[in-house]
């Protein structure tokens, strides 16, 4: 099997999708000539053309509404959104908008687009480095996905341009250089589906985006002392399938939960609670939560490393749930 | 001039919103009709004539002071009612109520509660005209105060760069709740804010159905011939409170009788007949039918069903989720209680 | 002691405060001679006049904006949003600036800013019946309040104002009217304290605004079947005060969390993390929340009283962990 | 013109800027600097002649291309880049980078990385200003293309009502990071948005230390004499990229070419040169010295230590809190390791 990027095959999942459905278009701040700023969409105004590659203002209030309009009167927009941060400009749109619009009017319309932004950090300072994840998360009519691999990236991104309700697809800049297996052929990845990333018996890892692959990297190094992990990538978290987090806890009865976002109302509550109320009686030890540390990101190199979670963190935790 | 069906059919238009509206207010004192409540007495005209002078496959979106703008577009009287009731015949099924009138089979994408926000879909919906090659327009429908808010900034921007086929039509009612544009708004004559983003703008009589239609019929040209979006100020006035719960401490009787003395509808039917159009007896009998459709309209609302409670969940989402979708569940977990 | 609405408790600290301190100034949509849409500042502009209750346009990015500008430079504003809904149009106002600045800038500037403004709900239909307090919470820089007693309001808001940092006083439309005793003694309620509302002993109940004071009409109820529960009221969000909570489980080992919003990724799942991280011992039963049904508002009167939680809610919810 | 001391010491902070500025790159070449990093070079005049114009107590808040405007108002070079390094002697802890310099002693509150989103704080100073019955000005210092952000439209707007003395700077490069000026601005003479707000605009040769100095003098007048804000666009240009990660493929050659014989600092010395208000020598001097200094800066930066780990949470609240204040316990919980 081919071995793509992340951005790879968030390109590809476009460039399908665009050729499949001629209603597929992009729009967002310099995603055209400069390629976006991450280059994701590099090269596609040369293949598609301004009409369906579509530079705008820096209006994130109105590229996101003109999305919503589009959407409803029959295209399927993909909007990006330069950076995580920015979404903040547009919250009314997406929440008292694109998220409400087939519920409020009793199912008569249906508002099928996409919101691509990239989360992540490293030196950008307080304003462009936070993981937002759980502001959308609660929202009802939203749908939310934050993929860790190529395979999933591909996968899911085309889900979301099929879906018919809006997807609020998080990517994250610190991984589009990350590789993985993607097959040539076409294949779609249900949203609303976590997955077993990594089998094991002692302890469970319930993470996603980043923070999975971080996981992933804990796991090997506590393989080599016998700790057996097994990683739950949620991949969705809107909405949630704590299906495989209740099964795996059955037979592991510990449970670490790992996200790069603040800790206090972070997504790692949510799955607290609901291993609480749904599987606490398999629980051999609290659950635990691995997440930021709750300030303003720091500019300074140092600083901002440790506010982060890491591979690191994420040993420890599972060292002290198996204590 | 219009011709005399033309002429006849917007006076009935507007009398229909006129006791539709007053059927409103009665419903709201009876409390079938809940939350917020925003008549539009006053601005027929505005509906009425710029809606009139668009094609029925032109988009709309609107604000929550929606009634006027849905019945000039031909949505049914009983199904509006029976959504300000919030009954399941309503026309967003009773989830919406007064706010969030919407039928799209007849290109009216509804009334949205947030100021500002639905002129950005307004912008989409000519993206998509320009997109698929159509010659379609959309109209975003706002308010006066409206415009001071960054989302008509960015909108005016945007479909101007992309030259899109927009209507962007301000009902310039003086007021935005209880403040007097002069203490909101930096200029008066708000639809020279068109100079900021090159293109066409123009103050129309708001109170004149007959110069809203040709105002708007001149702007759809406009757009149509790929010239842009165009800015228009219809120069209007709400005789009626913000909402139901306004006591209008803000303005004085003489302004409101003043502009009172301009109401769209009595102009009108002076006009008709001082031009020999039509005759008071014709006007009457409209009037009459009009009446009687809104009184049937509250009838039809009052006795259509409620939603039933276990249709809660329906409508969430438009693609199904497999897991995770916690409604029903919820729902499920519910005590049992009358209210 | 003299017996006020929540309402005149709010009026009274703004008016204490602004005859104390002549940096306090409100500012907002209608605030002045229309006396606020919740009429909370009715009567202010005729005692203060036009320079301490400025009327707005309807700008809430300005509105915030130019709050945070006047007290990074030496005022004290009071902000009022009209309807907690309307924020989300000044999200990046401040959750990008007001929570970031003291931080961002190494302590440089401080900005003592309030912004108060009513959630709730009746008909009001999806976009303006939100209670979107866990978007605010989850931000490291601003402490978020939301008081559900007449006394609490008073003595919340005026630490709010005498505060040097954004917060945000969540009051609730619906508890306007609601009375109960307020000293007429100068008192101030410090920020990040949670308080026992109803001492008990076979339960404890976890709640904040309105649902506190179901929760105390469930209470009474329970009583009655000789059920004696224990009222926690976190009254701030953030800070969270765990405390008393973590107290009152050592000794009735059950809870319930009751919040009005969306149970996913609600404020309860904070609570319910934490009390599984730091009092998972303590547990004889899985902490069980009492939320929102997850959906946007719909406007039909019995759709929507099923959709948010009450008294009965509580009730099932506290048998239920009694079991 | 000025006078011989202003003339020379405009042209000091010009070249200071230049030469801070080529140290910036080097220090990120070198991995000194990390995120993002924009630099100011070939729009020096624009903060020199806006700047000097002001007086010390006027506030200013500006964006994050924010070098040559800390520079303009005097912060010292040293604590400039240390925070570029991320130290503790950075002018903000090393906390905010090159996007977040300030100095509130010297009315500089700061640089902001969120398009639009500072205009309000400037509305706010100067409703403190209106407040306390002082003269102060604020100025809001943003690029072109953030004039089409909701933030920009609402701060006009709000500043004009208000009639407050807020002085809006558009620094117009022609581009928003790699989209010309007519791609994303409705109109290109930016000014003109003034139109929409009922003020003052006027556009500057913002190649022109001389002429911004005159039009901000100017403005502030208005300001200060109760007229309400002004709108000033500098018509000027940017010779390198957007950020350091920008390969410009988005113009040529030739036009940045156009632009550089319009370099704002050779221009103004020969000006000063040929109208014999300095020698050649003399500059040299001043180039030379501005050099030394920013030279110096680099290696003071380079030199001055890391923020201490436990200094992690420190102002993190201005009121300190006494429950639920995590970070610290959060820190206590992390692991042991070299990064
Ligand atoms: C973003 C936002 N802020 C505030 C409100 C509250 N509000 C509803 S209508 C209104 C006045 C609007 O005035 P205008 O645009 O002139 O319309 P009109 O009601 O006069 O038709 C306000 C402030 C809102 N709905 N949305
Ligand atoms: C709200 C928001 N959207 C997008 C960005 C990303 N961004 C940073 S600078 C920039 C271009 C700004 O151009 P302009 O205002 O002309 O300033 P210049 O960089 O030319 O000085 C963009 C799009 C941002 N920082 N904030
Ligand atoms: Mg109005
Ligand atoms: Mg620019």
């Amino acid at each position: 099997m081919p071995v793509i990027t992340y951005r790879e095959a968030l390109r590809q999942a476009l460039r399908e999708e665009m050729l499949r459905d001629e209603n597929v278009f992009i729009l967002g701040e310099d995603i055209a000539y400069y390629g976006g700023s991450y280059g994701v969409t590099k090269g596609f105004v040369e293949e598609f053309g301004e009409k369906r590659i579509k530079d705008t203002p820096i209006s994130e209030t109105a590229i996101i509404g003109a999305a919503t309009g589009a959407a409803m009167t029959g295209l399927r927009p993909v909007a990006e959104i330069m950076s995580f941060n920015f979404i903040l400009q547009a919250m009314d749109q997406i929440v008292n908008h694109s998220a409400k619009i087939h519920y409020m009017f009793g199912g008569q319309m249906q508002v099928p687009m996409v919101i691509r932004t990239p989360a992540g950090w490293s030196q950008l300072s307080a304003t462009h480095s936070q993981t937002l994840e759980p502001l959308f998360a609660y929202i009802p009519g939203l749908k939310v996905v934050m993929p860790s691999t190529p395979y999933d990236a591909k996968g899911l991104l085309k889900a979301a341009i099929r879906d018919n309700d809006p997807v609020l697809f998080i990517e994250h800049a610190l991984i589009y250089a990350t590789k993985g297996e993607v097959p040539e052929e076409e294949y779609i990845i249900p949203i609303g589906k976590s997955v077993v990333r990594r089998p094991g018996k002692d302890v469970t890892i319930v993470s996603f985006s980043r923070m999975a692959l971080e996981s992933v990297a804990a796991a090997e190094e506590l393989a080599k002392e016998g700790i057996d992990c097994e990683i739950i990538d949620l991949r969705s978290l809107r909405p949630l399938d704590m299906g495989p987090v209740l099964e795996s806890i059955k037979k592991t009865n510990r449970v670490v939960v790992a996200e790069e976002g603040w800790k206090s109302h972070g997504i790692g509550a949510e799955i607290s609670a609901r291993i609480m109320e749904e599987g606490f009686d398999d629980l051999d030890a609290p659950v635990k939560r691995v997440a930021g540390i709750e300030i303003p990101d720091p500019y300074n190199k140092h600083l901002e490393y440790q506010a982060f979670p890491h591979k690191a963190d994420i040993i420890k935790a599972v060292r002290e749930v198996l204590k | 001039m219009v011709d005399k069906q033309t002429a006849l059919d917007w006076y009935r238009q507007m009398v229909l919103i006129r006791h539709f509206e007053e059927k409103c207010a009665e419903g709201y004192a009876y409390a079938k009709i809940g939350g917020f409540l925003h008549l539009y007495i006053g601005q027929e005209a505005v509906a009425v004539g710029a809606i009139n002078a668009l094609n029925e496959d032109d988009d709309i979106v609107t604000h929550y002071r929606d009634h006027g703008h849905a019945i000039a577009r031909g949505l049914d009287t009983n199904s509006l009612m029976a959504e300000l009731y919030g009954k399941e015949t309503g026309c967003s099924k009773g989830r919406g109520g007064s706010m969030h009138l919407a039928d799209p089979s007849k290109h009216f994408w509804g009334g949205y509660a947030l100021v500002g926000a639905h002129l950005p879909m307004a912008v989409g919906m000519a993206m998509r005209h320009q997109y698929v090659g159509s010659q379609q327009v959309s109209m975003a429908i706002f308010g006066d105060g409206s415009t001071n808010n960054g989302g008509f900034h960015e909108s005016l921007n945007m479909a101007a760069v992309f030259k899109l086929p927009v209507i962007f039509l301000i009902e310039n009612n003086l007021y935005s709740m209880g403040l007097a544009i002069h203490r909101d708004s930096a200029i008066e004559d708000l639809h020279k804010r068109a100079v900021g983003y090159g293109i066409h703008g123009e103050a129309v009589d708001g109170m004149d159905p007959l110069a809203m239609y040709e105002a708007t019929q001149r702007a759809a040209e406009r757009c149509r011939r790929g010239e842009g979006p165009v800015l228009l100020e219809a120069k209007t006035y709400r005789f009626r409170g913000h909402s139901m719960a306004d006591p209008e401490y803000y303005r004085t009787k003489e302004e409101v009788d003043f502009w009172r003395q301009r109401d769209p509808i009595s102009n009108w039917k002076q006009k008709l007949i001082d031009e020999g159009i039509a005759t008071e007896a014709e006007l009457a009998a409209i009037d009459e039918s009009a009446e009687r459709e809104a009184t049937e309209s509250a009838r039809f609302a009052d006795e259509s069903p409620d939603p039933a409670l276990s249709t809660l969940c329906d409508h969430l989402y438009a693609t199904p989720v497999e897991n995770g979708d916690l409604c029903r569940q919820q729902q499920a977990e519910k005590p049992d209680y009358v209210r």
